[in-house]
């Protein structure tokens, strides 16, 4: 049984490092011991009125220091609420939660979209492996130079200003890439077309999903996602995103 | 110092309960808290059959609650049976399995596989939309609410908790008549239903259009309904209803309830049913309270 | 850019309204807020003869929200029309009477006092016991619902509001029955019905035991009940219920409401109107909307 | 009509001075400058759970410096999260509030019990009168060095530590002590005995009443207290204790 922790976390740095996106370091009694790439920890709002934990993604561990990074876009009032602390304030998180990526030998695609960058950058770190590292924006960058430490980085972003326009299928086509496993996490268009991808090409495919979550432990089935198979423990064709998941082998999930 | 509870014969080690739905059957909660330190962990709806439940999102936060509309997914009742209970009996905690149904058989069905299994009581969610009677709730009608209480009672063994909606305009209609076909406890409340919409895609925040609002939020219209019931009938009752810390449940037990159920606080905090628990026995002793059954609707003007 | 919306006949020149008994008659709230920038005055609920209210403590703060028993304290209809009205006359808004009766005798009363004053719409409060009918409210009952609307049209010259009460079963049959009786325009909704113990004296927290709860707490089951009202009936909504800033009112009205009735936030925030009035605007402008009336019940799945 | 402002006031020191008794300096605006012996102010909690304001007394107003002293007792969720701020910090207020007492030339009881003590230091700073004082208390004394600079101070302590042992009363007529006119603020008992004393020693007694609130401006009609006579606003025989009070001539109410 996989140890989690609730903690009073905190805050060691924040910034913002690009438009509505804020990078946060906090010190953690346990959880960064036992965080693995891909995981993800609950973060609980210091205002009454929010009642419900905010699951964060990883984006990188630092254990020597029981330290993590975060990575998030302030999308409603719990971040809003999160991205205004300062180094030294406390805040009420629980992980780590879900599980990781595995790690695989292979040469391997690590694909991030969007806010789904982040998450990518502790198993780019990692990875013991040949690795291509493609990431999609809008427009503004971001993390690339940290993902520049760990492999080939290539970038796409919509309008152009950066790398390939176009997503990150356009880029790999454009720079020729290949690999035998791929490692992704984004929006659902973009895990769409690489789960189409890794079947055309029959290659190894784990992506990282997200949900709307109320426990975060795989309690309450609010986060579920289809599976192809009936799961073991829903006893139907459901899978917990914060329990079985956040990442999944895209063959074994319909979306 | 006394924090055991009688409800119809069954003697719980203390008045705080987890609320169905919000606690599974206690194995991920387990990693957090000492299910032994429990009155009762009262299990999520199962049915007669696998239910796939509602296409997500599924929740959505409100102000100082959420709402949820899972769809009452459960894994149907021969793996519960196989599975969740022989996993609670490890535990010296009272074993309450919430059952749920889409028609008077289909509840029939699960409480007389349960009957012969080691569960000390069953909770029966009515409401559930009855299919066969154009889908409103059979907890919205008392004819229905009386009608599958007695029907269910054919087939108990164990004693039968009616949980009641409190989406009706009288509560006490509604208890009456589950008094009158024989339940032997009331659990109230349910969730309240209600809608949430996301202004700048202008679509409903939950897949379901509507959802049941749960926490903090509705803690005062819980506890009047617990009040006016207790008033209106003999019954025990369960309350619950945006129980956030010892303070709402002395408040629900102050109300008229002789137990609680702690359901959305766990997702706020995963150790608050123990803490509940703490936080009764320091009061009692604050106040010099030598049995908590002394507090049972003890409010007064 | 058009704000404007209309109302049986009554244009306001935006969507945003005071909720009865929060606002009084205006005269407070007039040393903080422009009343000229309001698309209406929802003035607190006036009877035939003066009525001194319950016994004090009158409210309680919830999680949330607030419980309020104030028993419609109100000064009667002649001092009302002596003094409240010309004071709002000197105002660029709309004015709109909530009456409040014992019997169906004293609504009339009062609406037919109004008929020849200078007044926009009445509301009529359908939540106060009917105590001729042993004190079950007008409002949670559709027969009682649709003849109360029928005799007050009888003596109205004004479009008439019936404010709608939450603490039913089922919101739509309340809407139909006032539809049926005439009504020109609904509002909901009312409060809805809550406890508050304080567990040190173990005593309730109101004297009147019961209070009508409102706050952004009760917001989710507002939407709700605007929702299924709109699907229900033709006539115009005015949404009302934990309206606390532009974004609630939007909901509001993408739910189905023509226009908002902003109550507790008053309380909260007492220039809260016009914060909503501005942003409304910008949401207009932010998503190209050229007429709020576009917004009316836009929400999709 | 009476000046009335919505601020952000940032606390100028807090400290405590008695068991859950806390003493807060805030500098403001404009309330201050407008602000009157016997008002009080709104202070708006920053948890979103607690959406009413908490109306205070104002203890002492410093004009030069535009703060305002409070004294409050911790008595629920809002003032705990008050008493936890600190230099700095930042609170919506709204006042000034209500009517203040009025200033008369006569010998004068100056009367407080328990936490109805700070509202009476501003007055008695103010009354150009003789001036007696005297503070009830259940045990720890507070603020009476601050009363001393202003008149004679005669003390009741329930449990006898200091001064009489019993109440305000008991303590006038311990130390026969006589005066024209009273102006007091406490518990309702004492507040009763008060207005007893002066009707039978036919004196004038101005007293400061308390109810929950909502608005705090007079529109919600929460706070009402009885009045002898129909109220010319209410139209009834209720006083709105926000708005007609918090001070009252102790003949014109019913408590």
């Amino acid at each position: 049984m996989a140890e989690k922790f609730r903690e009073q976390a905190i805050i060691i740095r924040q910034e913002e490092i690009a438009d509505d996106i804020y990078s946060m370091w906090l010190r953690t009694e346990h959880i960064a011991e036992y965080a693995k790439a891909g995981q993800f920890i609950s973060i609980y709002c210091n205002d009454g009125s929010r009642i419900l934990p905010r699951p964060i993604s990883i984006c990188e561990i630092d254990k020597a220091d029981g330290a993590l990074h975060l990575v998030y876009r302030v999308a409603g009032k719990g971040t809003q609420e999160f991205c205004k602390l300062h180094t030294g304030a406390q805040l009420t998180i629980v992980g780590p939660l879900g599980n990781g990526f595995p790690k695989k030998s292979q040469k391997a695609f690590i694909i991030g979209g969007g806010i789904g960058i982040p998450p990518m950058l502790q198993l780019a770190k990692e990875l013991d492996c040949e690795k291509q590292i493609v990431l999609g924006y809008r427009d503004e960058l971001f993390l690339v130079e940290e993902f520049k430490k760990y492999g080939s980085v290539y970038l796409a972003t919509e309008d152009g200003s950066a790398g390939t326009e176009g997503n990150v299928l356009d880029a790999i086509r454009e720079n020729g890439l290949s690999a035998d496993i791929i490692y992704a996490c984004g929006p659902m268009p973009m895990l769409r077309a690489l789960k189409a991808y890794a079947i055309e090409h029959d290659i190894e495919c784990w992506i990282s999903m997200e949900e709307r979550m109320a426990c975060g432990i795989g309690a309450c089935l609010a986060c579920t996602c289809q599976s192809k198979n009936k799961d073991e423990h829903s006893n139907v064709n459901n899978k917990r995103i914060c329990k079985e998941g956040p990442v999944f082998r895209a063959r074994e999930v319909e979306f | 110092m006394n924090t055991s509870v009688n409800i119809a014969g069954v003697t719980f080690k203390n008045p705080v309960m987890t609320a169905s739905g919000t606690f599974g059957s206690g194995a991920e909660y387990s990693e957090f808290v000492d299910l032994n330190r429990l009155g009762a962990v009262v299990t999520k709806g199962v049915a007669n059959v696998p239910w796939p439940g509602n296409p997500t999102p599924r929740v959505a936060e409100v102000y100082g609650g959420m709402l949820n509309a899972i769809g009452l997914q459960n894994p149907g009742i021969d793996l519960f049976i196989e599975r969740d209970i022989p996993f609670l009996k490890h535990y010296d905690t009272k074993i309450i399995v919430n059952v749920c149904g889409k028609t008077t058989e289909d509840y029939c069905e699960v409480v007389e596989r349960l009957a012969d299994q080691p569960i000390d009581m069953m909770e029966i969610n009515i409401s559930c939309p009855n299919v066969k009677e154009g889908g409103i709730a059979f907890g919205q009608d008392p004819k229905a609410v009386e009608a599958i209480t007695r029907e269910v009672k054919k087939y108990a063994k164990q004693p039968v908790i009616m949980k009641l909606s409190p989406n009706v305009t009288d509560i006490t209609t509604m208890a009456k008549a589950a008094e009158a076909g024989g339940a032997d406890a009331l659990s109230l409340i349910n969730t309240l239903t209600g809608m949430k919409i996301d202004i700048h895609r202008q679509q409903f925040a939950l897949a379901n259009k509507t959802g049941g609002m749960s926490g903090p939020a509705v803690h005062p219209i819980a506890v009047r309904m617990v009040y006016q019931v207790a008033q209106a009938v003999d019954l025990p009752i369960i309350g619950m209803g945006g129980i956030m810390n010892a303070e709402d449940a002395i408040e629900m037990i102050l109300a008229g309830a002789t137990a609680v159920s702690v359901g959305t606080a766990n997702f706020t905090n995963q150790t608050v049913t123990t803490e509940i628990v703490d936080g009764i026995e320091e009061y009692m002793s604050r106040y010099g309270v030598d049995d908590v059954c002394e507090l049972i609707g003890a409010v007064h003007e």
